[in-house]
């Protein structure tokens, strides 16, 4: 058997644990590739932090554990990012599966900064009906979300009596895993003026560029890597961040090696069977002839 | 049909009382700001208006009209009507300098006219006469330029303006009010809906006046402007020369709730040592140097938001056309659709299939039958039964639901028939196998690691298993066509098929097979709608070769 | 110390990982344990996320708290839409449905043309600026648009003039597929990372004593 | 009967409709009253609907049961599971062992979500990895110009948009031109202007068209001319 016919008819076993060693190799043994970053990631990080301190920023948390290697890592950037500015924050889900990833991640975070619940920040929990809920929203915060995640009534919070509605926020930032970000956009942010960006899962990323381009969204953050890259950004400018909050910084740029080398992995291979499918090809059709 | 009385009376009652039950409930409204009217009926500030377009005279006399008033009717301090008075000279100034440069330029383009006029007449030579058309437009353009940013300075002159009856809060941007600020002029300014110690630290947003309900308890720290606006991060925005002349200003609509008391305040910035009012301000940097308070104002609601018409035009417009053309569909069904190319692979894929003798494969998606692209599958699965009848192959179709499994088999068995070979029909052939999306792709990857069928369709949606079916489809060495919505699955699609009907197509090979009048409708419709768009698309191209400004088609369509 | 849950759910959680990888060697009862495990867990866990976030605060609390009782009224409707499991009473739900998507078409109808449609057309048609490169990409935008709208337009034969921009059309929409795909495949290795991730972190956890 | 069963649900979903349309253009406050009340019954109505798609499932299982269906032995599985973890959440008191009840740190239910359910759901797409590389081999070939151009972008996409695609940028030689630096390969200037180029533009094409079909099916709906919302029967 000659080496084109050998690539073309690979047990899928041999490429299945291919993939299995070179995601674990990095993971073990970390090459530390530096991430850089792209224009799309940097422009939502310096919009978060050209707000004055103790502004109001909305987060929606539209994603559920299938996509939490991806989308938990920029729930963790975010949430530092926004304490470390004082920002106040207005967390909330559109997805039934997110309530109990944002639960782990707001209430880790906000004790590392010693932050208040109902002061500085607020998990207005889960319900359903994406635009039914979103659209409610820029009427009134309480009235949509009369309890938050906890059970406690909003009406009363210190953090609502200064804002009613999406209206009063200052930032609107969408981690979606879904078409969540079209909704944001359609119901909250075009209507009412308010300034967004998505961080949303790598499949759905480039469907979002129309929007990016068109200056309805500030930036788009792409799965992991672009959770990485708001990893390093923020760790660039708030050093502290690296010691006091472990799991902020973190697994998004530890993932980095492995899918670098997936990724190589995966396009060398459509190449070399690009090439092998044309040789064998070929040598059909001159068969063929000869024939 | 007493009961179904009384059910029906609790429904009449439902939708009566939903109004009724909104207007129950008390909450902010969210409406375009009316009419002004202030609390003693005098014209104060906030009032200015005019009507029509003014002349450019009038741009003086008026701005000079408001502050008059404006000092005449408060007893402004020293400090403060000197900020008035230079922040008002400043802005005069930076009009008369567009006007002076805009007449200067309006001078040159009518110089390189007549230039070109005389080298047309002189019959000069074809580069001259082109070199001399080229140095014309770029005059011209110029002119435009400084033409659009008299209008926008004049149009920031006001808080409001009166266009027509539309009515629309002009404001700032960050970047006109950091040049005045570096400029070390003070500057009529931006209110903020954050606390007063950082007024003047927003980076990226400002507005030109603000509001303060004064319903609200703490009114005097709360600053409430009319609109926030969001707008280039400095960082990222376009600096280049025609960006700063045009963009600067931009309109946002104004939103207040009607009835409701409004302070109206004036800020003006300013370096200042320190202020007693704002102690936590930082001496030194351009601060909040004075609010001025100039008097109170209720908007009253309209009957018609005019800054949404052009949207209620377009929804009425392509609402009307989709409904006549659901409409003609039904009257002629035989309504023109392209050829669909992926339809007559299908044939070509069929015909190959026949003469290698093996089976055909075909899969209707993994929804149920109340989805469209399900739908769209059972149509198009149609014209396969009936072609696959005429070639006398077998036809496999593996189902995950079993209410498409049933109409699936309606289909083939009336194709069949329709084909005149109704004994070729196998029932065994449409078969549910398994509800369960993972062991659903496992079974059906492994009848065609069996039965290696020599074409296989995927039509309908699909969710992640896309990959797999698809996967072992190339392995198999099949003919595959792909048709299907789902955009995350099209890539995988169409590099592992031989033809794939990309999202839309699919509903036009079913509107083109099935003739409903309601797709065919829609899809008439929906032509007529993309037909409109891309003329406005191509006369921009076209307005693009002649001149390179021209706002007037994008001003049409943009939302307000 | 790690509490005995933790060790216990993390011995559990890695199994359970290891039972859906099984798939990869093929289907197996493994798998398919797995797979309706999961799929009785989801449904009993957005049972309780439901109850508990809408119909729980929104109509309980808001009656016995704020003496809100128009909430009967769409709890009345909510029931008719439950009543669809049972075929004889099943066109009740039809009211529900009616008013809440018949009313939601109407309510998303203007936001859509003001959200999305105009501002995407809108920006189709930008000023050109900012030198030869963004010109230029304007340009491409234009063209990208208008041939993608005409690969979509049904009205037309694509033959000559028309056939050559909708081959133009599909072009574009290849690049951008691919953009699209090399994203996917981006999105399916991070998953895994995470999970990999996952089972060597646990390794402290599951082995208690391997932790330094 | 007739006129309850198919007229009246048409008239509802006309009258809330138009209503909902009009009041978008008319800026008072009960218009403004109108949709908040509107939203909030949607909100409650969804969550019922939630719930009917998740009984659905349920008696889709039962049903497999009933009629021992192939693999039924499976859905005792689901429906076991399904029981555990509505009453972990629903038991009014904390489940012996757990410091909480209901849904809070350190219930039962909290336990099962993370121990099984996040395990489970982050697993069941993470296989595809695997299948994307065997199909990297197997199946995805440039058979087409079509096909061919989507390749391309996915290579440069991928390979650009990851770390090591600044490495390899990194190591081409550079050049300059006026000012600036230029490299022979700059992966991430080609993936941004892939991104923000061509696919931005081609997506808005779409995007257009799948904006016209939702204004379409919200206009059949309106008027009636769309029941797929009102489920199979007379």
């Amino acid at each position: 058997m000659d080496f084109v016919t050998l690539i073309l008819n690979l047990d899928r076993k041999i490429i299945f644990a291919c993939v299995a060693v070179l995601v674990a190799w990095p993971l073990i043994w970390p090459l530390s590739m530096p991430v850089g970053t792209t224009p799309e990631v940097r422009s939502i990080f310096s919009a978060v932090d050209a707000l004055p301190n103790g502004s109001d920023i909305m987060i929606a948390a539209d994603y559920d554990p299938s996509s939490k290697p991806e989308l938990q890592p920029f729930l963790y950037s975010m949430l530092a990012h926004c304490f470390e500015k004082d920002h106040k924050v207005h967390i909330l889900t559109l997805w039934p599966g997110g309530p109990a990833l944002v639960q782990q991640a707001v209430e880790e975070v906000s004790k590392q900064y010693g932050k208040t619940n109902g002061t500085d920040w607020c998990f207005l929990g889960y319900k359903p009906g994406n635009a039914a809920v979103v659209g409610g929203l820029t009427n009134s915060i309480t009235g949509t979300y009369p309890t938050d995640f906890y059970n406690r009534p909003t009406a009363n919070m210190p953090i609502y009596q200064r804002v009613q509605s999406v209206k009063d926020c200052d930032y609107i930032v969408d981690i979606a895993a879904g078409a969540t970000v079209e909704v944001w956009i359609a119901f909250a942010s075009a209507p009412e003026n308010v300034p967004m960006s998505a961080a949303c899962t790598a499949v759905s990323a480039a469907g979002y560029y129309p929007y990016y381009q068109a200056g309805q969204l500030d930036g788009i953050s792409g799965g992991m890597k672009g959770s990485a890259e708001y990893d390093v950004l923020l760790m660039d400018k708030y050093p502290n961040v690296q010691g006091g909050a472990p799991r902020v910084a973190g697994n998004a740029v530890k993932g980095m090696d492995a899918q670098s080398a997936v990724h190589l992995f995966i396009v060398l291979s459509i190449i070399l069977a690009n090439i092998c499918y044309f040789i064998a090809n070929k040598r059909q059709r001159e068969e063929r002839r000869t024939a | 049909m007493g009961m179904g009385k009384r059910i029906l009376a609790c429904m009449a009652a439902v939708l009566v009382l939903l109004p009724v039950h909104a207007m129950a409930v008390p909450a902010p409204a969210d409406v375009e700001l009316g009419d002004v009217a202030n609390d003693d009926g005098s014209a104060l500030a906030v009032s200015w208006n005019w009507n029509g377009t003014p002349a450019e005279s009038d741009l003086f006399s008026f701005e000079v009209r408001i502050n008059e008033q404006l000092l005449d009717h408060f007893a402004l301090t020293e400090r403060q009507q000197k900020t008035l008075t230079d922040a008002r000279s400043w802005l005069v100034g930076q009009i008369a300098d567009v006007l002076t440069q805009r007449d200067a330029a309006k001078a040159e383009m009518d110089a390189a006219q007549s230039a070109l006029d005389q080298a047309i007449l002189d019959k000069e030579p074809d580069g001259t006469i082109n070199q001399k058309r080229h140095e014309y437009w770029q005059k011209y353009r110029v002119h435009k330029r400084l033409d659009h940013q008299v209008n926008r300075l004049h149009n920031a002159f006001s808080a409001r303006t009166y266009a027509g009856e539309d009515l629309r809060l002009k404001a700032l941007t960050w970047e006109f009010l950091n040049e005045a600020l570096r400029s070390g002029k003070e500057w009529i300014s931006v209110a903020d809906p954050a606390p007063m110690a950082s007024v003047g630290t927003r980076g990226d947003r400002s507005d030109l006046f603000g509001v303060n309900s004064a319903s609200r308890a703490d009114a005097g720290m709360l600053f409430y402007t009319f609109d926030t606006i969001s707008v280039p991060n400095p960082g990222t925005a376009d600096s280049s020369d025609e960006a700063t002349g045009l963009e600067q200003f931009r309109a946002i609509p104004v939103r207040l709730v009607p009835d409701i008391e409004y302070q109206v305040r004036m800020s003006t910035f300013g370096t200042v040592p320190a202020n007693p009012m704002f102690p936590e301000a930082e001496a030194g940097g351009p601060q909040l140097a004075d609010v001025v308070q100039i008097g109170t104002a209720a908007p009253i609601g309209n009957a018609f938001d005019k800054s949404k018409l052009n949207n209620l035009i377009f929804a009425l417009l392509f609402g009307g056309i989709i409904l006549t053309f659901i409409i003609l569909a039904r009257r002629n069904p035989n309504m023109f659709i392209r050829r669909i190319a992926g339809l007559e692979a299908v044939d070509e894929a069929i015909g190959r299939a026949t003469e290698m003798g093996k089976p055909v494969m075909y899969l209707c998606g993994l929804q149920s039958l109340s989805e469209l692209s399900t739908l769209a599958a059972i149509n198009i699965l149609g014209r396969v039964a009936g072609k696959i009848a005429d070639y006398e192959s077998d036809l496999i179709v593996p189902n995950r639901d079993p209410v498409v499994q049933t109409v699936a088999q309606e289909v083939v068995k009336e194709g069949y028939a329709t084909a005149g070979r109704p004994d070729a029909y196998r029932e065994d052939n449409i078969f549910f196998l398994t509800d369960d999306q993972f062991s659903f792709t496992a079974a059906t990857c492994g009848i065609m690691m069996r039965d290696k069928p020599a074409a296989i369709f995927l039509m309908g949606y699909y969710y992640a298993e896309s990959l797999l079916l698809a996967e072992t489809g190339a392995d198999t060495g099949a003919i595959q066509i792909a048709g299907t919505d789902a955009e995350h699955q099209l890539p995988f699609f169409i590099v592992t098929c031989d033809y794939t009907l990309i999202g839309e197509e699919l509903y036009a090979a079913s509107a083109y097979l099935s003739r409903e009048p309601m797709l065919l409708g829609s899809l008439k419709g929906q032509d007529i709608a993309k037909a409109f768009m891309m003329a406005i698309i191509l006369l921009q191209a076209i307005l693009f070769i002649f001149s390179a400004q021209w706002d007037v088609l994008r001003d049409l369509v943009t939302p307000l | 110390m790690i509490p005995a849950g933790e060790v216990l759910g993390t011995w559990i959680a890695v199994g359970l990982t290891l039972m859906m990888f099984s798939f990869i060697y093929k289907d197996n009862p493994a798998f398919k344990f797995g797979e309706h495990l999961y799929l009785g867990i989801s449904v009993g866990y957005y049972v309780n996320i439901q109850y508990w976030s809408t119909i729980y605060p929104l109509v309980f609390q808001a009656m016995k708290q704020q003496h809100n009782y128009w909430v009967l009224i769409p709890t009345i409707l909510g029931i008719f839409i439950l009543l669809r499991i049972i075929p004889s009473m099943s066109w009740l739900s039809r009211m529900a449905f009616a008013l809440y998507i018949g009313g939601f078409a109407g309510y998303s109808l203007p936001l859509i043309v003001h959200s999305l449609l105009l501002p995407q057309l809108s920006q189709t048609l930008q000023p050109y600026s900012g030198g030869p490169g963004p010109v230029i990409n304007q340009i491409i935008i234009l063209v990208a648009v208008f041939s993608t709208l005409i690969y979509f337009f049904f009205s037309l034969e694509h033959r000559r003039t028309v056939g050559m921009i909708s081959r133009l059309g599909i072009v574009f929409i290849m690049v951008s597929f691919g953009a699209s795909f090399g994203y996917t495949v981006m999105a399916r290795i991070s998953l895994l990372i995470g999970r990999f991730q996952y089972i060597i972190e646990s390794g402290h956890i599951m082995f208690p004593w391997t932790r330094s | 009967m007739i006129f309850l069963k198919r007229q009246l649900p048409i008239i509802i979903a006309f009258v809330a409709g138009i209503m909902m349309w009009i009041r978008y253009y008319i800026p008072s406050e009960v218009s403004t009253n109108l949709v908040d009340g509107y939203l909030e019954w949607v909100r409650i109505i969804v969550g019922f609907a939630a719930i009917l798609g998740i009984l659905s499932l349920l008696q889709h299982h039962m049903l497999k049961i009933r009629m021992k269906r192939p693999g039924f032995a499976f859905s005792y599985v689901t429906i076991a599971a399904f029981i555990m973890m509505t009453a972990a959440g629903f038991l009014p008191f904390a489940f012996p062992g757990f410091a909480e009840k209901n849904m809070e740190t350190g219930s039962l239910f909290n336990w099962l979500y993370e121990y099984t359910f996040i395990p489970m759901q982050a697993t069941m797409f993470s296989v595809l990895a695997f299948f994307i590389a065997s199909a990297a081999f197997r199946a995805f070939r440039a058979r087409s110009m079509e096909a061919t151009l989507l390749l391309v972008a996915a290579i440069i996409m991928m390979v650009g948009r990851v770390p090591i695609g600044d490495l390899i940028s990194n190591a081409t030689p550079a050049f300059m031109i006026g000012q600036n630096e230029y490299h022979l390969i700059d992966f991430e200037e080609w993936t941004g202007w892939l991104l923000n180029v061509p696919n931005a533009a081609a997506k808005r094409g779409i995007l257009l068209g799948v904006y016209l079909s939702q204004i379409a099916i919200s206009i059949r709906i309106i008027f009636g001319i769309e029941r797929t919302y009102m489920g199979g029967g007379d």
